[in-house]
């Protein structure tokens, strides 16, 4: 590490730099353009996204410590940038037409996502807590300001302000488990701290108070039980095309989160967190799976669905070993994947007045588009895990990372959970495929959104099947 | 035409029918009649290309033949690993055979939506016979459950009244079994560093690692045998089934589960398969004994043979695992081939004979669309050539030399003796019940005179549905009356799987 | 060549049974019986054929495989002859009462509907049979036993719009399934002592057998060969009619007289003992099993016979004499005596067939009436059926020098020259028999033949002699009736006809003691006459003359006064009452409870359901803690996180 | 003499009541963010409690982020406050019920 700056660490980061401009030049040109050219917004939001990509691409993949070690460019890094701007830029063409329908076709959607994605590439590359803490910090503040960006809807507020305050709340927690950290420790740079923590440090009783307090809010993030109250509501009060973005893209800043703070910061003392994430883990598969059986809403199951998910994601992680991250990465992707064309079905056959949102209004879809009947098909089974979809091997890397550090019980009791979950996801092919349509079930007509949640359903079919070439990206990317 | 023995033909016969049902399920419903011959055509094909499968087969190796490999997971050394022995090539003739019969008897039978019905029996006979020729264990798991959807989707949609519950009690069923497996498998990956089922065979397990394991395989393919006291979906699902589900069903899906004891059970676990042969010894004598008696109870016609064949699969698990007995009983394991054997043919005869049942049930349900019993009687009278039809696969189900029913039974009574006199005479009671319950059912059904009005306007079979009992009846005679073309081609692998049974590996 | 005419001889009535059964529409009534009695009489000449060969030829034995049925674990299944004296025997007897037969369907069955069927069904069960006697291993023993089951069932069931006619193939259906469990079970106990199906292997192996022993039960162990040949004779039992397994007989007189003569008289009904007697060198080593056969044969003999005396349908009344009659064919099993069973075998073969066939030519002119108290004074309607009939009988009840005579008078003497235990016992049942016999016998000639007319006007009316297809095969069975003992019975019995083809352990070999005092039929049948047996049935035809023709009244009376013995009779003993009111009905009830409690409600009700519902419960309960209100998520997230600080700070 | 344990005991007192004091209040959302707000200020007592204790400027340097922070997310609470204002034309904590289960 390096005591000066040098130009090598502007040319890092670069990306973050062009986002953070050209989001502020669509957020000041936004004011400038009427209602009827607004589609420029759009397309310069995605320009945006595409030009970022191609930056983050163009960074070298070895790993860096710059600007005092706060920022760290590694293979990891550029490829959770690389999928945020792809998820991103996912959500806004799937949102295009839902946005316009409702009248809520307006710049600030774009602007705060692309701000919340400068946060999830800030905490991406975060290389002390206090970079961390910034970037978790911008995607919420833009994440709140999403959820409540439908003025009209009453649900929509009162989803946000569920979310701002336990937000607030898992914030404090957070802030309060760094500062006990830094207490004892005397650092925020992660390398440094995990040079500091060693294996005796490790069992320091304020160590251990301050672990306390960032897992929970870790877990707040992330959505585990018993963390995970405000996802069910927040999913559903937010425009289908905010949850959407919701569900999809700031799992990988979570994924970034642990990763840096749990295992790159605090790896030495795994075996702390690892009980603790153990349970967190397991309640989420349980609670997550138990309670999406009772759901009569689309976008509710989904949240439980999320809940679940996440305790698979944290499976990975608490493994504590390089496979179990990289088994929580694919999971995280693979994840952001079926999340993302899940929700998108809900917008797809929402229309003016009508919101899709509940599992009855799938009813018939295999008889009048029968296409997109089986493309949800393919998204539900993979999420429920059955092969040969990206799902399945998601949770077969989690389970074997954890079968490797011995916790058998614990694989045993995810997979047995994950059969009550496929229960559920079963229940809307069963309504799709099974049951008369009882009124008008309609597609939206734009060929874009239809093409691209096509790609996105196969493509859940085709990583699956060609799953190699996402765990050799994986692998080269922690290199 | 030799040439045609070094073409992939195990990768042919996978994905041709998985790509050609997509295919079918493009041409789409309002082309019906193309997509029904575009299908006949591709299961035609795969039947014809399994057939140099067998005849270059060389029926004195042990070894895995027409095998392909090629790199899948690099990182697992999981690959794309194929291959058929003696155990696989019978079941995969069985697999596209029966899906050729199951086009046929659904060609006009299915109004509703019949592309896609088409196409998935196509998919699925190209997942059945990738799971009988996966030679690498997460190839054969991803075969093993990619295979429930297209079996989820046909029940539920083509099923009859309570489709959905049986459906998915199917599907859970089954995927609560599996996923245990799964565990044993990645637990076994760790340990060997690789899928390939060869690498488990060879590898050393402690008994108690074993035990776990076993009970794990148990679990996936107990539900799918299915042996008591998990069997409870198979009827549901038989009888809501349309007539080719619980045709596939009962010819291939439950062989999957004898299958699976004998690629992984036996092999890779023969400590624990011996230790706890018991319970598997036991259960498969409690589904011949106390199934026979439940399928007496039955009323509906459907529900009544589904629980035959959970009886007669008890002689496939019984068969495979009597061999342990025998070892301990006489020191020698002179015997447990023979066990195998009989489990083997057991499980081809079953699927042709249950098949055939299934597909007579289906003539009637198509006419009166009902299956209780006590709606028909005295059907010869108004379709005579089904009545023979009927009975004779009747008689094949109760085990009547000269057909393939008794040659599975005769060989596993056989085995059994040499474990125990009582395995064999409680297996042989099936001799009393399985014609008990099967003929009682054709006295109710075929006999008598005219029960009622439906009965007085019943048609007998049209030229199609002949044709495929017809075809059927050959089969089952033709095996009966001559068996050993099939047991030859089994003999050497299973005698080399009884070798990996024999040798501990704690 | 030998194996070439013996294939012929078992494909040629399966030839013509595909024939007839696939094309019957196509060739036509006239075309189906063609074609099958030219199937049969080409098997029958064949027979006739090797049996000269064999006989005085002097050609040796044949065995040899026609093919491998499959191979595995090192045992070679065959399909294969073995042809010695003991088949050719079989062979001819067969052919020749199922050719008599074929012939006389053409008039019996000349209205019916299923006549190319019907001609299928016999020319089948020919051929299952030939492959039955013809085998020369286990295999193909078990394929021609059930083959023969199965022809049986279709026969009985052959009108299958009567109900009684469905109801009784299927409980001899099973009841034969009963046997054959026992049956299959003896098989592979021969296998697992000898690794073989083979007959040859089996028996070279036989004194091996009986040197091992097994366990049944804890700490009991079994003589092996004693359980093989009491599981093999159980097969014997359900085939044979022995009692408990003999209640499917009686009722398959559902089926068309002439399967009733070809198939539950003649042939089929008679494979038991032709097993048994294949099975010499076993039973020979097993003394217990030869006194069980001895003492089930014994109790059939006397107690069937009871049976006829009561029953007033003209074909039960038959089908009682041949369960009796059947029963002393194994007591001479039991006796070591196979050769006198056999010889009972052959003559039964012929005179029973002839009965059948004539009560069938009565029934026929009797327009399907088969009640014996609507018949009497056919004699001068029916001369021929009547004279024909009075030869069956009379060999039935073994009047000197007719078939009958020889072989029961025979077996008889054979019984009481054996020593195994329960030779007693069946010296007194087959003795008293005789009088049973008799008196059945006559008693259904009596009322059938003499006496007053009892049918109504009409059927009087139309009262006549059969047609020659009828008549031809009673007078063409009645020769043999007569003739065959007096023919063969020093050969058979005594001489050595059957040349190894069954072995007696010599202390057993009764036979082998009366052939030293054998001279000739003649004085054979003169000994008779100061032997017990021949004035009993004297006696037994002086009463059934007395009872039914002369004082008609007795009868009815003696009902009323030993009414609880008469109820016992007429209920059959119960045996029927026992098998439909507690076997079968109490398995599926049995099968009832074990599908509602154990299926639908242990397992699906509370296993699988249940947890489901379990699941549904617990998703409903936990979602109510999602109330909807901040401050109890907070205090959720605060709980969560007092929880991980105490695990972290106590647990560590 | 007044040490980090004393610091660190009042922080921690703060926070509690910060976090007691949202979950007790039914009635009003401005409570709520003032509660955030003391929750925030409690950490940042931490973060200066430790770095004087350790003579590390880094946790101070922190609380300035904090701070800016804090100041944001107060902002967008109160524009969420008033969007729920208007459409329920009051700030009661009880009256965010409508999504449950």
């Amino acid at each position: 590490m390096t005591n000066s700056i040098t130009a090598l660490d502007f040319t890092l980061i670069r990306p973050e730099m062009f986002l953070l401009a050209a989001t502020c030049l669509v957020l000041i040109a936004d004011l400038f353009i009427t209602d009827r050219h607004r589609q420029l917004s759009y397309f310069a939001s995605l320009l945006t996204l595409g030009v970022t990509a191609v930056l983050v691409a163009a960074t070298p993949g070895e790993p860096h410590r710059v600007f005092h070690g706060m920022f760290v460019s590694d293979g990891v890094a550029r490829l959770l940038k690389l999928v945020t701007c792809g998820t991103v830029a996912a959500v806004f063409l799937y949102s295009r037409d839902y946005l316009i329908k409702r009248g809520l076709f307006r710049g600030e959607y774009f602007v705060l996502a692309l701000f919340a994605c400068f946060g999830i590439f800030i905490m991406a590359s975060a290389g002390s807590l206090l970079t961390m803490y910034l970037g978790i910090e911008l995607l919420a503040l833009s994440q709140y300001s999403l959820v409540a960006f439908d003025r009209d809807s009453p649900v929509a507020a009162e989803s946000a302000m569920k979310y701002f305050v336990l937000g607030a709340i898992a914030s404090g927690a957070l802030l309060y488990g760094i500062s006990i950290i830094y207490g004892v420790t005397g650092t925020f740079d992660l390398a440094e701290l995990a040079m500091r923590v060693d294996v005796i440090a490790a069992n320091k009783v304020g160590l251990l108070f301050g672990l306390a307090f960032l897992m929970a809010g870790i877990g707040f993030k992330f959505g585990a039980v018993p963390f995970h109250m405000w996802i069910p509501d927040v999913y559903h009060g937010a425009p289908t095309s905010v949850t959407l973005f919701l569900g999809a893209a700031p799992k990988l800043a979570y994924f970034a989160l642990a990763l840096r703070v749990l295992a790159e910061g605090l790896g030495n003392a795994v075996l702390a967190w690892q009980d603790m994430l153990v349970v967190l883990a397991l309640l989420s598969i349980a609670v997550g799976n138990v309670v999406a059986v009772a759901q009569t809403n689309l976008k509710r199951m989904l949240a439980y669905s999320t809940i679940s998910n996440v305790g698979f994601i944290l499976l990975g992680i608490l493994a504590g070993t390089p496979f179990g991250y990289r088994a929580a990465l694919f999971y995280t992707i693979a994840y952001v994947i079926m999340a993302l064309g899940s929700f998108a079905m809900i917008v797809l056959l929402s229309r003016k007045g009508f919101e899709a949102d509940r599992i009855e209004d799938f009813r018939g879809l295999a008889q009048k588009h029968p296409w997109f009947a089986w493309m949800m098909l393919f998204l539900m089974v993979s999420t429920a895990g059955v092969p040969p979809f990206v799902g399945f091997f998601a949770k077969l890397y989690v389970i074997q990372a954890i079968l490797s550090v011995g916790l058998t019980w614990l694989a045993i009791a995810a997979v047995l959970f994950s059969v009550v979950g496929a229960f559920y996801y079963l229940r809307i092919v069963k309504v799709m495929f099974f049951d008369a349509p009882t009124e008008e079930v309609t597609v939206n007509p734009g060929l874009g959104i239809r093409v691209l949640l096509s790609l996105n359903a196969l493509g859940v079919l085709a990583l699956g099947i060609f799953n190699s070439s996402l765990v050799e990206t994986i692998s080269k990317a922690f290199r | 035409m030799s040439t045609i023995y070094h073409w992939p033909l195990l990768s042919l016969l996978t994905w041709l029918p998985v790509g050609g049902g997509v295919l079918v399920m493009l041409v789409g419903d309002s082309r019906a009649s193309l997509a029904r011959w575009l299908a006949l055509a591709l299961a035609l094909a795969a039947f014809g290309l399994s057939v140099p499968l067998y005849l270059g087969f060389d029926a004195g190796s042990a070894a895995l033949q027409f095998q392909e490999h090629a790199s899948w997971v690099p990182s697992l050394h999981a690959d794309y690993h194929l291959g058929v022995d003696g155990i696989a090539l019978p079941l995969i003739m069985l697999t596209t055979f029966s899906t050729v019969l199951v086009l046929i008897a659904g060609w006009t039978v299915i109004e509703k939506r019949p592309s896609q019905y088409f196409a998935a029996f196509l998919i699925m006979e190209g997942l059945m016979v990738g799971v009988f020729s996966a030679a690498d264990a997460l190839l054969f798991y991803v075969f093993w459950e990619a295979m429930l959807i297209p079996m989820f989707i046909i029940i539920g949609i083509w099923g009859g009244a309570r489709r959905v519950y049986a459906t998915i009690k199917f599907f859970l069923y089954t995927f609560l079994g599996s996923v245990l497996m799964l565990v044993a498998l990645i637990y076994l990956y760790l340990k060997a560093g690789s899928y390939d089922l060869d690498s488990f065979y060879k590898l050393p397990l402690t008994l108690h690692e074993q035990m776990l394991i076993f009970l794990a395989f148990f679990a996936a393919f107990a539900v799918k045998v299915p042996m008591v006291p998990v069997h409870t979906w198979l009827p549901d699902a038989h009888v809501e089934a349309p007539t080719g589900g619980s045709v596939i069903l009962a010819a291939i899906m439950l062989k999957m589960g004898g299958y699976g004891f004998l690629r992984f059970s036996l092999p890779i676990t023969p400590d624990a398969s011996r230790e706890l042969d018991w319970l598997v010894i036991g259960l498969s004598l409690l589904a011949v004994v106390y199934i026979g008696l439940v399928a007496l109870a039955q009323t509906d016609m459907k529900k009544l043979i589904a629980y035959s064949s959970i009886a007669h699969m008890g002689f496939v698990t019984l068969g495979c695992f009597v061999g342990f007995e025998i070892v301990a009983m006489t020191g020698s394991s002179q015997g447990a081939t023979l066990g195998l054997s009989g489990a083997m043919v057991q499980m081809i005869s079953h699927g042709l004979v249950s098949g055939a049942l299934f597909l007579c049930v289906g003539v009637l349900y198509d006419r009166l669309h009902t299956r209780e019993i006590g709606a028909y009687g005295g059907v010869i009278n108004t379709m005579p050539v089904f009545g023979a039809f009927m009975v004779l696969f009747a008689m094949a189900n109760a085990g009547l030399p000269g057909t393939s029913g008794f040659v599975g039974e005769f060989l596993v009574v056989l085995a059994s003796f040499r474990a125990n006199f009582w395995y064999a005479f409680l297996a042989a009671t099936t001799l009393i019940l399985g014609a008990a319950y099967t003929l009682w059912l054709v006295k109710r059904v075929v006999f008598g005179e005219v029960a009622n009005e439906g009965v007085a306007g019943l048609k007998d079979l049209n030229g199609r549905e002949a044709l495929v009992l017809g075809i059927l009846a050959v089969a089952v005679l033709a095996l009966g009356v001559y068996p050993k073309p099939l047991t030859d081609v089994m003999e050497p692998t299973l005698q080399h799987l009884v070798q990996l049974m024999s040798v501990s590996k704690a | 060549m030998m194996q070439n005419v013996l294939l012929a001889i078992v494909l040629a009535p399966l030839v013509a049974a595909l024939l007839a059964g696939l094309a019957g529409r196509l060739i036509g009534r006239a075309g189906a019986h063609s074609v099958t009695i030219l199937g049969v009489a080409t098997s029958f000449v064949l027979s006739l054929w090797v049996f000269k060969a064999q006989v005085w030829g002097g050609a040796p034995t044949f065995n040899e495989p026609v093919y491998t049925w499959l191979v595995t674990d090192g045992i070679r299944m065959q399909i294969g002859f073995l042809i010695d004296h003991l088949t050719v025997l079989m062979m001819v007897v067969v052919t020749f009462v199922s050719l008599m037969v074929h012939i006389y369907t053409i008039g019996y069955m000349h209205d019916d509907d299923g006549y190319q069927r019907f001609f299928a069904y016999i020319s089948l069960f020919t051929f299952a049979m030939l492959t039955l006697v013809m085998s020369n291993n286990f295999l193909q023993l078990f394929f021609g036993w059930e083959a023969v089951g199965v022809v049986s069932y279709l026969l009985i069931g052959f009108w299958f719009k009567r109900p009684t006619a469905i109801f009784a193939n299927l409980k001899a259906f099973l009841v034969n399934r009963v046997g054959d469990f026992g049956f299959l079970l003896g098989i592979a106990g021969v296998v697992y002592f000898t690794g073989s199906l083979d007959y040859q292997t089996a028996f070279h192996f036989a004194p091996l057998i009986a040197a091992s022993h097994f366990t049944l039960f804890e700490g009991q162990t079994w003589n092996a060969m004693s359980v093989i040949c009491i599981c093999l004779f159980i097969g014997a039992m359900g085939k044979s009619a022995q009692v408990p397994l003999h209640v499917w007989l009686p009722d398959s007189m559902e089926g068309p007289t002439p399967i009733s003569a070809l198939i539950h008289a003649a042939t089929m009904v008679t494979a038991g003992i032709f097993m048994v007697a294949r099975m010499s060198p076993l039973f020979e080593l097993s003394p217990t099993a030869l006194s069980f056969v001895i003492v089930i044969g014994a109790t059939t003999a006397l107690f069937m016979g009871f049976l006829g005396i009561v029953n007033n349908d003209i074909k039960r009344v038959v089908a009682y004499s041949t369960l009796s009659q059947l029963g002393y064919m194994t007591v001479a099993l039991g006796a070591s005596a196979y050769g006198a069973g056999i010889f009972h075998l052959m003559t039964h073969a012929f005179f029973k067939a002839l009965l059948f066939l004539a009560a069938g030519s009565v029934i026929i002119a009797m327009h399907h009436e088969q009640d014996m108290r609507r018949m009497g004074g056919l004699r001068k309607h029916l001369p021929i059926t009547y004279w024909t009939s009075l030869i069956g009988a009379l060999a039935l009840i073994g009047f000197p020098g007719f078939s009958g005579f020889f072989s029961k008078d025979a077996l008889i003497e054979a019984v009481a020259g054996s020593h195994i235990p329960g030779a007693r016992y069946a010296e007194f049942c087959v003795t008293a028999g005789v009088y049973i016999t008799a008196l059945y016998t006559f008693r259904m000639i009596f009322m059938t033949f003499h006496g007053e007319e009892r049918m109504d006007a009409h059927t009087r009316e139309h009262l006549h002699e059969s047609p020659w297809v009828v008549t031809v095969p009673l007078v063409l069975l009645a020769i043999p009736s007569v003739a065959i003992g007096w023919l063969t019975v020093g050969p058979v019995l005594f001489g050595d006809f059957f040349h190894g083809a069954i072995i007696v352990h010599p202390a057993n070999d009764v036979l082998h003691e009366m052939a030293g005092e054998f001279h000739g039929p003649l004085s054979f049948t003169l000994r008779a006459f100061t032997g017990l047996p021949i004035y009993l049935a004297a006696a037994g035809v002086a009463s059934a003359w007395f009872l039914y023709l002369k004082r008609p009244d007795i009868p009815a009376t003696l009902r009323l006064r030993l009414a609880p013995l008469y109820r016992v009779l007429d209920n059959k003993y119960g045996f029927d009452w026992v098998n439909e009111n507690v076997i079968a009905s109490g398995s599926r009830s049995l099968g009832r409870l074990f599908f509602r409690v154990g299926d639908q409600f242990l397992i699906d009700g509370a296993l699988v359901n249940g947890s489901a519902r379990t699941v549904g419960w617990l998703a409903a309960v936990t979602r109510h803690v999602q109330s909807g209100y901040l401050y109890h998520y907070a205090f959720a997230m605060i709980i969560g996180l007092s929880a991980l600080l105490a695990y972290m700070l106590l647990g560590h | 003499m007044i040490g980090l344990p004393h610091f660190l005991v009042l922080a921690g007192v703060l926070f509690s009541i910060a976090v007691a004091g949202i979950f007790l209040n039914r009635k009003n959302m401005i409570v709520l963010l003032m509660c955030i707000e003391l929750m925030l200020l409690a950490v940042n007592f931490n973060f200066i409690a430790f770095s004087r204790w350790l003579g590390n400027l880094d946790g101070q340097v922190f609380v300035f982020f904090i701070l800016t922070v804090a100041a944001a997310e107060s902002a967008i609470g109160l524009a969420i406050l008033v969007v729920v204002f208007r459409e329920r034309r009051g700030i009661n904590v009880d009256s965010l019920d409508a999504m449950r289960g």
